[in-house]
């Protein structure tokens, strides 16, 4: 149920978005989400935006893995 | 393979106990299948495909319905592709069926078009199969609502919609399984907030919200094992760049102002209390059951398929008797096998 | 009840080999589809291969009906290692069909025709009733003169071998799927074209060529699995490898679709002795056609039969014919 | 208003060649009708040829789908002066048809073939979906070893020269024309059958031999037309010398149908010199399929690039192209 | 050739003046084309097609109303091959062209098939077109008697039918024309009787009632020259094998019984008096005019084509200046190119 | 409007009949021709029997063409 894919907007007209993916031009509707903007990225699932993209993934992982790292650098310290 | 990936599968990899880890969502099982997660992960953790797949989850007696209606002149049914090929209470009973037989079934990508199309046919009855968890009712809702500010009146809705919660719920008071933790769809809960999962943490198991990418998997799973190392019960959130606390207000609003909670039958699991969604008294002009009303059949001869184990996460698809010996994408018997997102179809395409 | 056909008993997968073994091959020859390459070698000297084109639409984003009809044959015997000479050209139209569309296709034959050094020979016409056709349907058969040292075929296919595939993945099969369900407002273009161009190289490499295929219905899965079933080697394919045009790559994410198992209508899989690949390969990607062609893969002997794929994360997932036609999906 | 396709288009008659040269032709090579015959030679050693099949219904006294395809593409092949060797065969099936109809078809495509010792040697099969076909409809292409000696075509045509017919004229056309609007409860019986016993006579006359067709479509008066069409020679046939099935000619009475514009799908006219033409009439009358045949008419000038038939009372009229195709009528 | 036939034609080509012999029937144009008979008669006979092909005689108007019911939903047109490609007031209107878009149109060899069809499909209005001179008028009328007596309610009738006698009065009766005999349909009289053409006997004219065979036709050529030659203008039967004085009773009767002349307009020829059939209104439950009213179109746009003038024998087909040119059997302009028994279409095919 | 074509009964059943020409059956309706019998030849008319054949036209024609006959020998004889 959750094949979902992030567009670049592009464009907006009331309701209705255009977004960008690899080049590719989709539109879009903004029933329910309404403050985004020209530039951002958005999550679209069925033909609706969802939900704006804060991040990039890869950034949300390398600070889960950073703040992994210092976890340990504390445990280490608390151990020494 | 990216520095990061590598590091999160060794840390995944150290956990030491055996653990049962359920995604509740296809396109997770899919996911997992097709990047050969099972392959790269310790054998400790044991991946169980759960009640994610609305596909799967219709009742028999919906399709029937539905494919009745498709059938009549003069009605045009319009539908998310994965419905197509879902059977009924027989396997020559499914909307790909009617098409083949002269019926106007018409594939869409969002509820919009179903719209769209009804402006352009008001001869005929347009019918919107709603299928689908919280990513999918306020698509409806939405579609509804521009219904009724353009003033189209042959444009109606048939509410399969369910709820995640409720069959969530019914997994985990379900004694002979054991769960250790959940992989939350991502999308859903991009809608209902990590707020709508927090349901979970009256449960005694671990839980992250997590995308759906290989890598985006791969780091739900870490995520979910620092957990468990830590013994931190709280609903961890891995889909942080889309999924906040609160969700989408507005989305949820917009739905809950269209649609209401009803009890509703999940093909192999049974009825559940307040799992379903229809649509409500005010928007009922919308609602096809007004037309036509929807019967249950209780007479309905039961299947042999073993999707409701499956899909509970009791057994594995392999473990079902008719698993590639009877049942198979081609010729799917249960709803498993169909969509490309059922548990069965997912095991038997990428036959790990 | 009794057996009909299905939609899935046309889309190239694992139903069409069954009716084509089942019911066509074991009654005509008593033989499995083995024995009937997309080019059969007739005389030890000619090529002959046939195709029936029912595509719709006619007009599509980097090609017609017209177009595709001749590169499908051209293609069946340029991968069936012939040079492609004659055309037969078979048009059932359906009582209504607009005659000025059906000059723009038979125009497009004659482009196609030229750019492949194909002649048509001999031609057929017939018109069923409105209601009883799609507007065309074109058959093209094809006779061509098979390449000197040249020795085609599953048996001699070896662990070591490379698989190669000339271009991008399942360009075809995705836009036409989105133009015919009205999606992406053609955005996306078909790969339709003759492999010609081929010819020199096939010549040249003659000796360590072992099969080839354009992998046309069912998409490169399907034919690579046809290529090893049964057998006792295996292909392993690696995801990073795959060329995949972005756009395709955009379209697929959106729709829930898979390049893989999407049809291909200007592409060849060739498999050709390790030992020449990326000299090989090099002198294709030289020519301008097939500059994104790749080496996306190896025979070996990892599980008997069976395609396996690689993800980027090293998992390893078994890759299956088609079953049925892809649909755009939301989940 | 644009130009559509009609049924006519496909009739075989006036408005077919229109659309084959004026369309296809024209685009194809610049060419028409003239340079495209059944069977054409290749190479100068191979005759190509192909035909798709479209008829309803599938089954039928004295044949059915599968056993037409194959004697049509054998028919040309004989009458284009070739030993037919081998055939393709694609079929294109609508979604819903029974399979076991489509072996029962397949089966008569292989028992057609071995009586004709050719062989099918590559195919195709493809899925329309239900409403865009009519259960099947079958193409086969062929490819014939050019008999030696021969050197068939319309200029060899000259005053003197004899038409022959190798058996009773119309049984095809006229007898589905009752199967498909159900007159008649299946009385009459289609002539399908592969010609190819005729092939040792043809080799043996070889030199004689001015031109071959089988009048399928449209019918003996067509291809009569065909053969004079804008030359300087005429074809004079006479009613009572034409060889007509007894029930046939009732049914034509009931119907108002008329045999010279009904299709044969096991029938030849040979055009041949008159000095052999009762001897060579002689040898094929011997061969039990062929005894009905008979020479109808002559080639003389009597009106330029017309057929003329003489009745029974010595009235002379122009006998045409078939314009449209024939319905049972009652006046 | 026949000792006989040959002794007719000697004698019929002493004939020394000049006559001119009109045929009424488009089946006797067709016999005359098709055996060659100009070839072999003296040319002081100058043989004229007249109006006998009933469908070349419907109008406009009537194609156009039959065209657009068979265009209708639930509705299936019954009719004689004859009908099919006839053109109305426009060559894309005809029966052929509604079947080429969908309409379910069906080919009858008898007006009682048109019954079983409806019979066969009690959901479905099953319209007869009804065409013809008194030979097919019985069959029409009896089909509405079985009709009732099964008491099949879905079956109608168009009855476009018309009478022989009317328009040869309107012809005799133009000025212009100047016919010296009239070969009188075989089949039309065997109904009618001889006596159905004893109005003849009040003109100046000669006839013969003539079968359809070559030989037939030269019979009854050859009883006319003779009778030519006696002065003898009283009704030759050249056809007493089948053709009686009185004709066939019990089929006028029955026709009289449940249809009655009405005005109809001819095509090319305009209105004649009492010279179509309508249903009587005692049967007016299978009168598709009762349901659907024929209205003719006075501002019809008036056709180039000179049928009106061929068909009363004015001018000969290759007279009209579309013929072969603009007007031919693939293109029709006219009726009469369209039935291949129309004269043009005669002309045409057999060009001698 | 004439297409008729001249059927030998070989079966009645009330309105329906069943003839034959050149070895094809035919089935006819007898509405409106009720006097007949199997043997008798009808002429048939868009599928209806219209009249009984009452002798070969052939022998109409030798008739008629030995009534000529006599009548020459007539006026032959007036001549004298
Ligand atoms: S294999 Fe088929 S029958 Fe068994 S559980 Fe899965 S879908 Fe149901
Ligand atoms: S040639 Fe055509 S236009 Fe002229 S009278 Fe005849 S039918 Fe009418
Ligand atoms: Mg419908
Ligand atoms: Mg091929
Ligand atoms: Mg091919
Ligand atoms: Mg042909
Ligand atoms: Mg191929
Ligand atoms: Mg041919
Ligand atoms: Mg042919
Ligand atoms: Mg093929
Ligand atoms: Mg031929
Ligand atoms: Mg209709």
């Amino acid at each position: 149920m959750c094949l979902g894919v992030p567009l670049k907007i592009t464009e907006i007209n009331d309701k209705n978005g255009i977004g960008e993916i690899n080049g590719i031009i989709k539109k879009f509707r903004l029933d329910y989400l309404k403050e985004v903007n020209v530039g951002d990225y958005v999550m679209v699932h069925a033909g609706f935006a969802i939900e704006r993209i804060s991040q990039d993934t890869a950034d949300e992982i390398k600070e889960a893995l950073e703040e992994l790292d210092e976890k340990i650098i504390e445990l280490q310290k608390e151990r020494r | 393979m990216d520095q990061n990936i590598e590091r999160m599968l060794r840390e995944i990899n150290t956990l030491e106990k055996k653990v049962n880890i359920m995604e509740v969502c296809g396109t997770h099982t899919m996911s997992i299948c097709k990047n050969g997660i099972r392959e790269i992960i310790t054998e400790n953790i044991n991946l169980i495909s759960g009640p994610g797949c609305p596909v799967c989850v219709t009742d028999n007696g919906h399709i029937d319905f539905i494919y009745e209606l498709a059938l009549k002149e003069n009605i045009i049914i319009t539908t998310y592709g994965d419905m197509i090929r879902v059977p009924g209470s027989n396997p020559e009973i499914s909307l790909g069926k009617a098409k083949g037989m002269g019926a106007d079934v018409r594939i869409i990508y969002s509820s919009i078009d179903a719209v769209e199309i009804a402006l352009k046919n008001p001869d005929k009855l347009v019918v919107f199969l709603g299928i689908g968890f919280e990513t999918t009712i306020p698509a409806t809702a939405a579609a509804i609502l521009e219904a009724d500010i353009r003033g189209i009146d042959n444009f109606k809705v048939f509410s399969v919609h369910k709820l995640v919660e409720p069959v969530m719920k019914a997994v985990l008071s379900n004694e002979e399984l054991n769960v250790d933790g959940f992989i939350i769809p991502g999308h859903v809960a991009t809608i209902t907030g990590v707020k709508g999962f927090e349901f979970l943490e009256n449960y005694d198991c671990y839980s992250s919200i997590v995308g759906f990418k290989g890598e985006e998997v791969i780091y739900g799973l870490f995520q979910m094992i620092q957990n468990i190392k830590n013994g931190n019960k709280k609903v961890g959130n891995a889909y942080k760049s889309i999924v906040s606390k609160e969700g989408n207000k507005v989305a949820m609003e917009l739905y809950n102002e269209i649609l209401e909670p009803r009890d509703d039958v999940w093909r192999g699991i049974g009825c559940i209390p307040n799992s379903g969604m229809k649509i409500k008294e005010k928007w009922s002009k919308y609602d096809i059951e007004e037309s036509f009303p929807y019967k249950e059949d209780k007479n309905r001869k039961i299947s042999p398929c073993k999707c409701g184990e499956v899909l509970i996460g009791k057994i594995k698809p392999k473990e079902c008797p008719l698993f590639g010996n009877g049942c198979n994408p081609i010729n799917p018997i249960g709803p498993c096998m169909v969509s490309s997102e059922g548990s069965c179809a997912a095991y038997y395409k990428y036959n790990t | 009840m009794k057996k009909t056909i299905t939609m899935a008993h046309g889309n190239g997968g694992v139903l069409t080999s069954e009716i084509i073994n089942d019911v066509i091959l074991k009654t005509i020859n008593g033989n499995t589809l083995e024995n009937m390459t997309d080019a059969t070698i007739v005389d030890d000297k000619y090529g002959f291969t046939t195709d029936s084109f029912v595509i719709y639409p006619h007009f599509f984003n980097g090609g017609d009906i017209g177009k595709l009809s001749v590169c499908g044959t051209v293609n069946d015997l340029v991968m069936g290692g012939c040079i492609p000479k004659y055309l037969s050209l078979s048009i059932i139209l359906e009582e209504g069909y607009e005659i000025e569309k059906l000059q723009r296709i038979v125009e497009s034959v004659k482009t196609t025709c030229n750019y492949s050094n194909v002649k048509v020979v001999t031609g057929d016409t017939k018109v069923v009733d409105k209601g009883h056709g799609s507007g065309i349907y074109i058959n093209t058969s094809g006779i061509g003169e098979k390449i000197e040292n040249l020795n085609l075929g599953r048996d001699n296919i070896r662990a070591g071998d490379a698989v190669i595939i000339t271009g991008d993945i399942g360009d075809h099969g995705v836009s036409i799927l989105c133009e015919r369900e009205k999606l992406l407002d053609g955005q996306l273009s078909s790969d339709c074209m003759p492999l010609v161009k081929l010819i020199p190289l096939i010549k040249k490499y003659a000796k360590y060529i072992k099969i080839m295929r354009d992998p046309t219905r069912g998409g490169v899965a399907t034919t690579l699995n046809e290529f090893v079933e049964n057998s006792e080697i295996s292909i392993t394919i690696q995801e990073e490898k795959l060329p995949i045009n972005e756009k395709v790559a955009g379209a697929c994410e959106i729709f829930g679709l898979d390049p893989l198992y999407s049809a291909n209508e200007g592409k060849g899989i060739i498999v050709i002795d390790g030992t020449v690949a990326s000299e090989f390969i090099e002198e294709v990607k030289n020519i301008n056609e097939f500059k994104n062609a790749a080496i996306i893969g190896e025979i070996n002997k990892e599980e008997h039969g069976k395609v396996l794929y690689k993800s980027r994360f090293g998992g390893r997932r078994i890759l299956g014919k088609l079953t049925h036609d892809m649909l755009p999906r939301i989940c």
